[in-house]
């Protein structure tokens, strides 16, 4: 993963970036960050965080580059910062500063940063990986088109319009799928009929389940995968189920505390941050400056 | 009584005194009830009709379509009326055109909830105002929410059609207050003619023809009329009669023009981006039916040519605001 | 079945509809007396023939009652005879005649007659037929709806859109494929990866294959099929190989000689014919009569 | 050389010149060659550039934006333009959106082509001229065929443009003959200044503009619009002036004004069905710009606010006939 430097010339601080443990525990805290800033009437619009499917986007981080393409969803941040190393112009887009990344137009669900795109309407982003997985087959071989999708997203017709293609043309494409179980405030089981893996299947895509929420391990499953798909071996869905820890967007979260306590038992941070205390302290204070430093910019420029 | 507990209250009604109609869409369960709230309670009273969906927005409307096709009724949430587009087909090309495609009326009572515009940060796919992409299907009839409106009644009209209806609802209404009694405040009141809400200083009390200038516009641009009317009227004494239509398509011209009476100088205005817009169909109408009486041709309001950014300020610049309006009253009469 | 008497109050000749073979045959002569007509410059427009398909729709007529919702497609008229038995009024909508059953608004593609209907738009049909299915389901225990699409038009996102509500509600549709191996010009190879069975049991629907072109064994198969669907057993695919005889639309048939030689192989009119050849002559005639009659009838009126 | 053929030689030097131009559409390769004949030839030439798709419209249009995002460009073939309803997700709302709500411009150099319109008894749902419903979103740009135009500078028009573009092609012009040189007949003449085409007996020989009245319209509508022309003057001595602007929108009202000199009555006509038209469009940009000099409103013909119906005489009546262009064109100038 070669380091982007922030769309903000913000200085990053290589060893929380760079350190898998560091980079998950910088996303926790922008995460938190945006929530609190969110409660004291400081940002408006919405957000989606990535509690507690950080390390989905910190494992795969590595095993991408700048040549593949990358599509996020609206639970991106995650995904962003993994990939590209730019709290800064992340926050600064959030928040309509200057730096953000793109201008505060897009806001947290529309991001563009070199080969990492994201957008707010589910499913539509499959398609386009397609395509943009065609291009790659044909003009840039070895490089892949990432896509991360919900599992309340298989409800969209574009999925399966898009999986047809990639398997008909044995595209390098590669489905991420974060099962959290739940759609907004939907559970899967009355939202998904059958399972992905199925669904994979039934168009010739190959399909990965996992549970792992060790970011070492998830990412030595991930590897051969996308091995294969720079291969040539054609269409894979990695399916990681993971556990939503906070709400939809911002305080609508309607599960019983019984759900959200099981939620909370899968989460990685109480144990990482108790074994690196400092770590941890150095990554919320990271964030802290960012978000001071990025409240205090101009808001951002931008004509029609 | 906020516009959402009014429309909610409507449902309620709605569902509870017909149970053939079924209410369809993503996350309208309680205890979440809708992303905006608005189906909140319905699915506790009404489990048998109340359906909580996947995401498929296509596929949603095309059930409710066979829904209505069966001799049932149906009404489905769109959770963002961005979203819209993907049911464009169901919507336009079977819905509409089974009522009419058949070689006889096909009864299809159904009502398409469509959450919609700005002005509150969510972003380019989630703040449009898409109404004027659906002007001109034939077989279908939309429909905007209005802080005036008895929602009930909204809702019995537009199945009562059996033809497909799309309602726009202007999110930041939802948490707005409904206007009851004939009165705004001081200086405005409101009545209602036909599927035509008329608010001015003259309404109710005098001859509201007698205005000024004239504004028409949609329900969810009702706060901001009145904030330029009202400066408009208190610093220059323009006075200004607004026309709120329920229904935007058929628009219906020849009321419309009855209750202008003598006013040369007519503002359209919408949330809508610029270019083929809602208004530029009204303005053809009433420059059908007034070219002698207009002073100059009817003036368009609308949003930039433009995405609808995130970041207030930027959609501040973007949407219609109500110095916007009165700016183009003022010209409009003046000018 | 019942017979619905034809919209043009045609004299119905009952020996012809109700036997299968004169059905079979009725079909066959219609098809291609239609071809015959676009030949000779005497219908405009288009029309998708159903020859060598037509044994599904009289296999399955039998089995389908006036309370059951029928969804056919494009190349609907074998559906439309075989479960409506209005070869006049099917003739007369397709030539605009006094009448139609449409009135000659709708033509070849758009019919509706009591609960059976078509539209022109592929995929389109099967989330409306989920709708139907579920007032079926709720207020009408019993009936189904059924939707006919071909191979094709799996590819369309609205199928997989229609099936996953179906299957999470155990709605009573069963969706009938005539697999014909081709989508109008393009080979099922090119457009559908894996399989028409993968993709029913991604979301849990059963599904059958049948390759059968005769009427009493296919009727035989399917019979259970739909008694589990009426009995709630939930969405069911019935897979119909079948051979497309004929051009898409007309005069655009661009397979090679070979392969439609092989289609015609299977082709089950040359021994029927040969086997009861007064039917045959009669089935010719009766739609020889038809057409010679809806052609001399007036116009259809229709204001919008 | 018909229009087809016009068109499907533009496609096969646009793919010759540029290696990362891609064709998609649905049984587009040889020997089939599109269900319009349009792409015949191009797999065979270009097997690496032209990709049969399975159904999947809205895929496939998304599809073409990847390709776009990627550095390539992109024409995707839509088979009936009816079907772009399918794809109204991808186009309204990521590949107009792409271009421009990342805070900086996105280049997404593709075409949309869609066979359009009636005439050919292909019923309610392939019969339908459904530009109006994709006018005004910001960010994309639309076109209509003509049989004038120049096909090879059309394309490299628009995707020079970088932004999506919807491509109009009405169906009947397939089969008639391509304008060249200039002369229409002994009648009339005509010439391009920008992205319209002027067709009248002054062009090219005097002043154009002395026209008694002026008919704006699409490249579907031309034959029909000269035969109402050539009657017009033969028999009443009534001039008119046609304008064939190739770009549908982002409409040029001011280059439209320029060329209308001094006209008093305009015409403005599409295939469209009634309600929302494209022409209430121009009507309001050319009442901005014209309003004293007009002498009534400008005239708008359209097809009837109906579905298409299948029979030939039903769809005569419900579309626009030259008939109807002529008397449109003879009230609005005498009326
Ligand atoms: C086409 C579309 N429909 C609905 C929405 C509203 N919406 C945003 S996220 C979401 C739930 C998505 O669930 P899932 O794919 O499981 O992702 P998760 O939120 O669980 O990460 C919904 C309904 C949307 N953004 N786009
Ligand atoms: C949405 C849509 N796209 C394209 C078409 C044009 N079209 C009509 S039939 C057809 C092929 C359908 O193939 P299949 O489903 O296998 O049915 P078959 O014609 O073989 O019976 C196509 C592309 C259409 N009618 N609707
Ligand atoms: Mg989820
Ligand atoms: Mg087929």
């Amino acid at each position: 993963m070669t380091l982007s430097v922030s769309a903000s010339g913000h200085a990053v601080r290589e060893d929380l970036l760079t350190d898998d443990a560091g980079l998950l525990l910088v996303i926790r805290h922008f995460e938190s960050k945006l929530l609190d800033l969110f409660d004291r009437g400081l940002l408006n619009g919405t957000t989606h965080t990535c509690l507690g499917q950080e390390h989905v986007p910190v494992a795969l981080a590595p095993l991408l580059t700048e040549a593949d393409f990358v599509f996020s969803n609206h639970r991106g941040h995650g995904h962003y910062l993994a990939l590209r190393r730019d709290p800064a112009g992340l926050l600064a887009e959030i928040t309509g500063r200057e730096g953000a990344v793109c201008g505060g137009v897009g806001g947290s669900q529309h991001l563009l940063n070199g080969r990492y795109l994201s957008t707010g309407v589910q499913g539509q982003s499959l398609p386009v990986a397609v395509g943009t997985a065609l291009h790659l087959a044909r003009s840039e071989p070895g490089a892949v088109a990432v896509a991360f999708v919900g599992d309340g997203t298989w409800g969209e017709g574009s999925v399966y319009e898009a999986l047809n293609m990639a398997c008909l043309w044995r595209l390098p494409l590669l489905v991420v799928t974060e099962n959290n179980g739940i759609a907004q405030s939907t559970p899967t089981s009355m939202e998904l009929a059958g399972t992905i893996a199925g669904r994979a299947a039934a168009f010739g895509a190959a399909h990965h389940l996992t549970g792992t929420a060790d970011v070492a391990g998830l990412r030595a499953e991930a590897a051969p995968l996308l091995a294969a798909v720079r291969a040539g071996a054609g269409p894979h869905v990695l399916e990681v189920d993971v556990h939503r820890l906070g709400p939809h967007s911002k305080g609508d979260d309607t599960r019983p505390a019984e759900e959200l306590r099981r939620a909370a038992e899968h989460d990685w941070y109480a144990p990482l941050a108790a074994a690196r205390p400092d770590l941890d302290e150095r990554a919320r204070r990271f964030v802290d400056d960012i978000a001071e430093e990025v409240l205090s910019r101009p808001l951002s420029g931008w004509r029609p | 009584m906020r516009v959402a507990e009014s429309v909610n209250a409507a449902l309620h009604d709605a569902l509870g005194d017909d149970p053939a109609l079924y209410l369809l869409g993503e996350d309208v369960l309680d205890p979440y009830g809708g992303a905006f709230k608005v189906t909140r309670g319905l699915s506790t009273r009404f489990p048998g009709q109340v359906l909580t969906t996947p995401l498929s927005e296509s596929g949603i409307v095309g059930v409710a379509a066979g829904l209505a096709l069966a001799g049932d009724r149906a009404i489905v949430e769109i959770m963002f009326s961005d979203f819209v587009t993907l049911a464009f087909d169901q919507i336009v090309n079977f819905a509409a055109k089974s009522v009419s495609m058949y070689g006889r009326p096909v009864p299809m009572p159904m009502v398409v909830r469509c959450p919609t515009g700005g002005g509150r940060g969510y972003g380019p796919t989630h703040s449009q105002s898409l109404q004027k992409h659906l002007v001109g299907v034939p077989g279908l009839a939309l429909y905007e929410m209005s802080p005036f409106d008895d929602h009930r009644d909204l809702f019995a009209t537009m199945l009562g059609r059996e033809e497909p209806c799309v309602l726009f609802e202007d999110k930041i209404l939802y948490t707005r207050q409904m206007f009851t009694g004939g009165t705004i405040d001081g200086l405005f009141r409101y009545d209602r003619v036909g599927e035509i809400t008329r608010v001015g200083v003259g309404v109710g009390v005098g001859d509201p023809t007698g205005c000024d200038v004239a504004l028409i516009a949609p329900g969810g641009m009702v706060h901001r009329a009145l904030a330029a009317m009202r400066s408009l009227l208190l610093e220059q004494e323009i006075s200004c009669l607004l026309l709120v239509p329920r229904r935007l398509y058929p628009f219906d011209g020849d009321a419309v023009r009855d209750l202008l009476g003598g006013v040369r100088a007519v503002v359209v205005a919408e949330d809508g981006s610029g270019g083929g817009t809602w208004g530029a169909e009204v303005a053809h109408q009433l420059h059908q039916r007034m070219w002698g009486q207009l002073r100059r041709p009817v003036t368009l309001v609308h949003a930039a040519d433009s995405v609808v950014p995130s970041a207030a300020h930027l959609e501040h610049a973007v949407l219609v605001q109500d110095t916007d309006l009165r700016q183009a009253l003022e010209e409009t009469f003046l000018g």
